[in-house]
């Protein structure tokens, strides 16, 4: 068989945790090769190996059957291997040409030349069907442009290994259906794709073969047309895992959450980006609210949340007007957030797991007195939560949380957010990056507040989480509410449609 | 036993034997300076730095902690703005603005009687507090850089403290101020005494007090808590309800207070210190930035390294008696400082070498601690 | 001589070598390495060419002795910037800790060098100013801006300001600024694509030092007879122009300029007709530019942003 | 005070350099313990253009010309009890003597002159008193030495005018007592030759910079001075004159130089109002080593000893003549019409325009 890259017996330990233990993973030419792992699995590090980020204590890496080493990204360049971050490695006050050219510069004595590089950058985007704009910068643009920009960056290089790591957890349905079609025609093409993700519908249409990864150990690889999803996550996960959320009708009661009214205006320009929103979120229900990203969710929840300031308008939270209420009195009136950006606003990474599980409840009474931290608690409290939604981590309790894994980090968050057992719980993409396993927990947890009749506003990106999870589904486009949908009347398709404001309800709410 | 033993296998122990192993680099550099330029004299007068204060007897000692006692305020106030995510390079001017009130209310208090010193002290905290309040809040309202507006009120504070001395205190004659009152100098509570003379006084015990509340509230308080959160990431502490602003303030007022009250205790002390009217920054301020760096923001650390520091700079002073340049001490000083900032690399090594001897014993394959590129 | 004149060729010299140092210090802070040390390494590029200077000057004078002593100053600049250099990029120590290491060590260096090996045994280096341009031939008749920018001037001026504009084209118009700034903001971004952090950061630190040297000797110069192991707190007033400038070079010379003409009009107000006569003491005088500044700051500053990644050392391991 | 031992060993060794750091290792080591003369020095160092090195090169000289060891220590702050300390340490080092240079040190004295009876001081610029002032005393281990530095300024002021300037300036480091004397001397010198001359306006800028440091302001002040039509200007702050030196130069101005003959810094100093600091200390010390010490004495030197005056040869003077100078100088030697005598020093007067002139206009800058 023809194996482009062959990376064989590969270990690497950290500090309290053998990460990859004895992996062998071979890719052939053309394919397009999953990689399917828990949260903490080792995909991430096994990849940063076969990029040249961390060498790997024991194994070799061959290509074309000869053995090489790579032992920083300059080396994997030079061997065609590219590499799309699941955190994107973007300079944020850089305009995307400038992303992508950076490390492959063409210049004329000494300046940049960056015409050239324009005209190559733009060719690319109409290939691939890659819409980008040269010149905006990063800081300015969507996260699926920023997408578009990483996978333009790794083309640009003529690279003939991509490697995709979680490529689609941010992006919308659209665009993963194009980032598919994308990948497929990188494969035609002759190239190797070697492709992280949780999502196992992802895997059925594009791949060809996948490799399972199950805490840090090497299970099996296999022919995707063969195997079902079914026996993939109970390869990954060791246990069968329920796909289709399972839940009673919701039994509604009072409005928890009321907006009315409200308008945001943005950072950036004068111009409000969200637009005279109202709506309400009652308790004993799930209501979703869908969109493409950059479409005013973000501000929104800040709006709500109290991160950003409201521009008119007011914002109820159980007949209480809440509108100008400092974020720590919202917290106290029984609001809790799963924040979107987990690095920014979740979590002190400096701080222990311990100390960030009570970050929204430290100066509560079990956790202090008389202003002085009450650590045994803090301890035993993090500990039960760490047992009981299985954050996994090095060291429990005490681990630097910066060391933990993406998806350990939100699932400490997420802990700590629901077990407040708030009246309205705001969830901005719950479960972004976490393994199916993971998935099925946190929707479990979600349905059992709704049906403690708690009130949960979700925020998601993700179709299939919209349809699965929620009573009721809200689409935002450009900032306005242009639909209160049925998740069991509504399909997909129409769905889609309502998110790019092709369709439009008459009297949205 | 076993607790020594958690004791060496936590960070902190990294943390002292890295700052150690800094302190002997740099002591060996130094050596090897006396060395170059003096080889005959150059070991007698090594011993004698090391013996620091002992030096002089119990004299010798009182010294050091004489020295030291504003060394540790401001290293703490340093040190107090690191831990918060601030940079306080503005501790000369609030030490002088501290200095300066002291000065007043010792010299025209006297009708507070035997509070007077207490007043002086408390007022040189409030005054240092002010003087720090004012980046603080530039910082919080305005987003203004607090290095930039600091080294901006220091030379403010300077000039205006010059001024006011010769407005309001002023010895014509000495370009200085006045004396204080005896009521406004800080007792002795005989530990001059028991040093045989020296300058020691009250003030080092204050210094030792303010070294414990500094470490409470860091370590073990909701307040320390929301202060080290907004350090590190001030967006996440808004989303916890922490008002990351008042914060920021809260904390730069604290700093000042601690270097107001180094002012104090400076002038306060009864060993005929003034402050002169020159147009120079307070450089006992800026002492503290060094100090707070060996003693790794902890307000333990800091009160060992201030002591050190003292004791190295008693030592250097009875190492006249040999024939070297007085400004070798201070070579020896940045050198130590410059080693500390290995101390990462050092911590990391320690704890390489601790793995190694906990796999040996485990026989458990754990590998390099951190990725060295290349 | 004309007033406004005087003023300006004052201003040069306070603004010239608090531009230079400042743009020193912004190549090293965007290549993600803070630099406090400015102030050391002026003294140090100082000392090391007044040694020059005062080795060299029975033999030769006038520009060329200047020029040599610039390169001079760079090169010590350079060297003892790679302590620094060292210490935060290889050994990821806190760079803050370092800087104030080296700006303690320098003065006590050039202290006790100069004490030993001068013949004098005094701090003090001793030079003969043969650096001045009277006039510069040509454009120092210019009406008007003649006497305001080539007459009484010193060739380091116009040194200084090609140095911005070779600052300013090398960090917007080369792949050498393009990653460098990356460098400073995202640097796992730059490794990444292949870029040697490593390598970038050296050379930011670097081109601080020489630019901080060239600084050192720019500030003694015009403004006194002997060098004695001081620069009088300029470095940590570029650094303060640095970040009034936001690491941007054309911002930088902004705020140079309106720093040493600040600090010209607090030394100059007793021959200024308007000021003279008002009867405000020279404490106020000398507090104005640096309240002044925290006034326009307090302005100036809401969107402030410094490179992301500067103070942090890189380690491939952390995102 | 005890007297101190007459004998000492002659010195024949090699001569001994000037070296301060290393003279001490090359002096005989093996005759004496330590090291006999002591010097501490104040908040400057050794090399501060002024005081502190003024001092510590009489002392060289002196232990040059007589084989005695020498040290100067340097106190670990600016307090009475750091000055005290390293009263301390040079006694343990051996120091029979210890030179003080400045007011700074009078407290200290004051209580060294009784802790240390056997050891004998020389405080320059000073005499023990409390830190209060309410007690003065001096006890025959200490003498104290003032200079009348408002006959040295006199005379910068006088030659200055004399030589055809009639726009000058002072620029004094701070309001201290000497550096008072000075600038007063100055302002009268230059009246008085103005008088003579029958000038009809003489200008003088009066100012303070706060420090003794060249820094780029301190050159400014001074080339806005010359750019305003100052023509000399007095630097009274050590290291202060090398920005006016350095403003001078850019001016094609000139510089009057302060307590140490100054010429050699820069072309541009045309004298140096000066005091014999070395001299006087040379002095203080062969009294000592000569068992005539003057303890228990505090004298100004002034003109009559040769305490003050100009360096006349090294001088750059237009038409200023070594005649002109002599003869102003025995005038005052001389006290002629109460001419030394009537000198206002710097308690007389408040403020140097409370000087009484009738040529001279002077323009305190604040
Ligand atoms: N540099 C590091 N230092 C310490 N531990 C690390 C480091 N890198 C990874 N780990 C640990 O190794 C394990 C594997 O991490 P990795 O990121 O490869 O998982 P993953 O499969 O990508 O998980 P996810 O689905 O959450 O992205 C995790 O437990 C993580 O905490
Ligand atoms: N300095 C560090 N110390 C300990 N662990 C680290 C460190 N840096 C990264 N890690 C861990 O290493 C792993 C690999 O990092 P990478 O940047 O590839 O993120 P990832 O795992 O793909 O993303 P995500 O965090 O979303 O899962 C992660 O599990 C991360 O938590
Ligand atoms: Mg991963
Ligand atoms: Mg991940």
């Amino acid at each position: 068989m023809d194996y482009v890259i062959e990376m064989l017996g590969i270990t690497k330990s950290f500090p309290g945790i053998l990460a990859n233990d004895n992996i062998s993973l071979q890719l052939r030419r053309g394919e397009i090769h999953a990689l399917l792992g828990e949260n903490g699995a080792g995909k991430s590090t096994l990849m940063s190996i076969l990029f040249g980020l961390y060498k790997p204590d024991k194994g070799i890496i061959k290509k074309n059957g000869k053995e090489i080493q790579i032992s920083n990204p300059n080396d994997a360049n030079d061997y065609g291997i590219g590499m799309v971050h699941q955190h994107f490695k973007l300079v944020h006050n850089f305009t995307v040409l400038e992303n992508i050219i950076m490390g492959v510069e063409t210049t004329r004595r000494g300046f940049l030349k960056l015409d050239e590089a324009r005209k190559k950058v733009v060719d690319l985007s109409h290939k691939y069907n890659l819409f980008i704009d040269p010149d905006a910068l990063i800081s300015d643009i969507t996260v699926g442009m920023q997408q578009r920009v990483e996978i333009i960056k790794m083309l640009y290089r003529d690279n003939e290994i991509l490697i995709f790591d979680e490529p689609t957890a941010m992006l919308t349905p659209q665009e993963i259906k194009e980032l598919m079609n994308i990948m497929r025609d990188l494969a035609k093409e002759g190239k190797s794709i070697l492709f992280i993700t949780h999502k196992l519908d992802e895997i059925k249409q594009v791949a060809d073969r996948c490799t399972v990864l199950q805490k840090g150990k090497y299970i099996d690889t296999l022919d995707v047309a063969d195997t079902s999803k079914e026996k993939f996550s109970e390869l990954m996960v060791g246990r069968k895992i329920e796909f289709t959320v399972i839940k009673d009708k919701a039994k509604t009661g009072n409005v928890v959450l009321s907006v009315k009214n409200l308008t945001v205006k943005s950072k950036h320009s004068e111009k409000p980006v969200v637009k005279n929103v109202s709506f309400n979120v009652k308790a004993g229900e799930v209501v979703c609210l869908a969109g493409i990203d950059g479409n005013g969710q973000s501000e929104l929840v800040y709006a709500i949340t109290g991160l950003e300031k409201v521009t008119a308008g007011a914002i109820e939270l159980n007949g209480k007007d809440i509108t100008k209420s400092s974020i720590r009195r919202k917290s106290n009136s029984g609001m809790s957030h799963i924040p979107e950006d987990r690095h920014k606003h979740g979590l002190i990474l400096e701080y222990s797991l311990a100390k960030n599980l009570v970050l929204q409840s430290y100066y509560k009474k079990e956790f202090q007195t008389y202003g002085f931290l009450r650590f045994k608690e803090i301890t035993k409290y993090a500990n039960k939560l760490i047992e009981q939604f299985d954050i996994r981590s090095g060291q429990g309790a005490k681990t630097l949380t910066r060391s933990m894994s993406g998806g350990n980090q939100q699932k400490a968050i997420v802990a700590r957010e629901i077990d407040k057992d708030p009246e309205l719980l705001v969830a901005v993409q719950p479960t972004r990056g976490l393994d199916v396993g993971a998935i099925e927990y946190i929707h479990k947890q979600l349905v059992k507040q709704r049906d403690k009749n708690k009130a949960i506003f979700l925020v998601s990106l993700e179709l299939e989480e919209v349809m699965n999870v929620s009573d009721r589904i809200l689409v935002i486009y450009e900032g306005e509410i242009v639909a209160d949908l049925d998740p069991k009347s509504v399909t997909m398709e129409d769905l889609g449609l309502y998110m790019s404001g092709a369709k439009r309800e008459e009297k949205a709410v | 036993m076993n607790r020594l033993k958690k004791w060496v296998n936590s960070p902190r122990f990294s943390d002292v034997v890295a700052s150690v192993g800094a302190i002997i680099v740099g002591l060996i550099f130094g050596l090897v300076i006396l060395l170059i330029t003096n080889a005959q004299q150059a070991f007698p007068a090594f011993f004698t730095i090391l013996k620091g204060g002992f030096s002089g007897g119990a004299k010798g000692i009182g010294e050091v902690l004489y020295m030291a006692t504003p060394l540790i305020l401001t290293g703490l106030s340093v040190g107090f703005a690191f831990k918060t995510g601030l940079f306080n390079i503005g501790a000369s001017g609030q030490l002088i603005v501290g200095g300066f009130v002291a000065i007043l209310v010792g010299v025209k208090g006297e009708a507070l009687g035997s509070y007077q010193w207490i007043v002086a002290f408390l007022g040189a905290m409030a005054a240092g507090a002010v003087w720090a309040a004012v980046p603080g809040i530039l910082k919080a309202v305005f987003n203004v850089h607090e290095v930039i507006s600091s080294i901006m009120m220091n030379y403010i504070g300077m000039y205006l403290v010059n001024m006011l001395v010769v407005e309001m205190v002023y010895d014509k004659l000495k370009n200085q101020s006045l004396i204080i009152k005896e009521t406004a100098e800080l007792p002795t509570w005989g530990l001059d005494k028991i040093t045989q003379g020296s300058g020691l006084n009250a003030g080092f015990l204050i210094a030792i007090l303010f070294v414990i509340i500094t470490y409470i509230i860091l370590n073990k308080t909701v307040f320390g808590y929301e202060l080290i959160a907004c350090g590190h990431n001030p967006e996440a502490s808004k989303y916890a309800g922490i008002k990351a602003k008042r914060n920021i303030v809260l904390a730069m007022v604290i700093a000042g207070a601690l270097a107001g009250a180094a002012g104090a205790l400076m002038y306060l002390a009864s060993t005929g210190k003034h402050i002169r009217v020159v147009d120079v920054l307070a450089n006992e301020g800026f002492m503290g930035i060094p100090i707070a760096l060996l003693g790794l923001s902890n307000p333990i650390g800091v009160f060992f390294a201030a002591i050190f520091i003292a004791y190295i700079t008693i030592g250097g002073f009875y190492m006249q008696l040999f024939d070297f340049v007085p400004e070798i001490i201070d070579i020896m000083i940045a050198s130590i400082i410059y080693f500390s900032a290995f101390a990462l690399i050092a911590k990391n090594l320690i704890a390489y070498i601790l793995k190694r001897q906990k796999k040996k014993e485990k026989d458990k394959p754990i590998e390099e601690v951190k990725e060295a590129k290349k | 001589m004309d007033i406004l004149a005087f003023l300006i060729q004052q201003t040069m010299f306070f603004s010239i070598p608090l531009l230079v140092v400042a743009l020193g210090g912004m190549f090293s802070e965007r290549s993600g390495v803070v630099n406090i040390a400015l102030e050391g390494i002026m003294i140090m590029g100082a000392f090391v060419s007044m040694m020059a200077i005062s080795v060299l000057q029975d033999t030769m004078q006038g520009q060329g002795l200047l020029l040599i002593a610039l390169s001079v100053a760079a090169l010590a600049g350079m060297a003892f910037s790679l302590l620094h250099a060292y210490a935060s990029i290889n050994m990821k120590a806190d760079q803050v800790i370092s800087g104030t290491a080296l700006n303690m060590f320098a003065p006590a260096f050039a202290i006790f060098v100069a004490r030993t090996v001068q013949e004098t045994h005094t701090k003090d280096i001793n030079f003969t100013n043969t650096f001045r341009i009277e006039s510069v031939p040509v454009l120092g008749k210019i009406p008007v801006i003649g006497p305001w920018l080539f007459q009484n001037a010193y060739i380091t001026t116009y040194i200084g300001i090609a140095i911005l504009i070779i600052s300013a084209i090398l960090l917007y118009k080369t792949k050498f600024g393009l990653r460098l700034r990356a460098c400073g903001e995202h640097p796992q971004a730059a490794d990444s694509v292949g870029v040697n952090v490593y390598k970038i950061r050296y050379a930011g630190v670097l081109i601080s030092g020489a630019l901080a040297g060239i600084g050192g000797l720019i500030f003694v110069i015009p403004t006194s007879t002997n060098f004695s192991a001081t620069v009088s707190g300029y470095g940590f007033l570029a650094l303060a122009v640095l970040i009034f400038g936001q690491w941007k070079p054309k911002r930088i010379l902004f705020a140079a300029f309106f720093f040493g003409f600040m600090k010209t009009i607090s030394a100059a107000y007793s021959g200024i007709p308007a000021l003279k006569d008002l009867d405000i003491s020279s404490g106020i005088y000398k507090m104005i530019p640096y309240i002044i500044t925290l006034f326009v700051l307090a302005i100036s500053s809401k969107n402030s942003q410094s490179p992301k990644a500067a103070g942090i050392p890189y380690d491939v391991g952390k995102r | 005070a005890k007297e101190p031992e007459a004998t000492e060993a002659p010195v024949d060794e090699a001569p001994v350099d000037e070296a301060p750091v290393d003279e001490a290792t090359e002096a005989p080591v093996e005759e004496v313990e330590g090291y006999q003369i002591a010097m501490i020095t104040d908040a400057g160092e050794i090399d501060d253009k002024s005081f502190n090195q003024g001092t510590w090169e009489g002392i060289q000289a002196f232990a040059k010309d007589n084989g005695k060891t020498f040290k100067y220590y340097k106190p670990t702050e600016v307090s009475d009890a750091a000055y005290l300390a390293a009263i301390d340490l040079a006694i343990q080092g051996g120091a029979e003597v210890v030179v003080t240079p400045g007011f700074l040190f009078e407290p200290a004295i004051y209580e060294a002159q009784d802790l240390y009876p056997e050891t004998s001081f020389i405080i320059l610029d000073g005499t023990p008193h409390t830190a209060d002032y309410s007690t003065f005393r001096i006890e025959s281990n200490v003498y104290s030495i003032f200079y009348a530095e408002q006959q040295a300024g006199f005379l910068a002021g006088y030659a200055a005018v004399k030589d055809g300037y009639t726009k000058l300036g002072f620029m004094g480091g701070m309001a201290v007592p000497a550096v008072v004397r000075f600038g007063y001397g100055f302002v009268q010198g230059a009246e008085y030759a103005a008088v003579e001359m029958g000038l009809d306006s003489v200008e003088i800028k009066y100012h303070y910079t706060g420090d003794f440091s060249a820094t780029p302001k301190n050159q400014t002040t001074a080339a806005t001075w010359y750019a305003d039509g100052t023509e000399v200007i007095f630097a009274c702050g050590g290291k202060v004159g090398n920005s006016v030196m350095a403003a001078a130069d850019a001016a094609g101005a000139k510089v009057i130089g302060v307590d140490v003959d100054q010429s050699a810094e820069s072309e541009t100093v045309i004298t140096s109002a000066m005091k014999q600091l070395g001299v006087s200390v040379y002095m203080g010390l062969e009294g000592f080593y000569a068992g005539e010490f003057k303890g228990g004495v505090s004298e100004t030197l002034d003109i009559t000893v040769d305490g003050v005056g100009l360096p006349f040869a090294s001088s750059r003077f237009n038409t200023f003549s070594e005649a002109d100078y002599n003869a102003i100088y025995d005038a005052l030697v001389a006290d002629t019409d109460g001419l030394r005598s009537s000198l206002l020093g710097d308690t007389d007067v408040d403020a140097a325009t409370d000087i009484p002139t009738t040529v001279v206009t002077v323009t305190i800058v604040e």
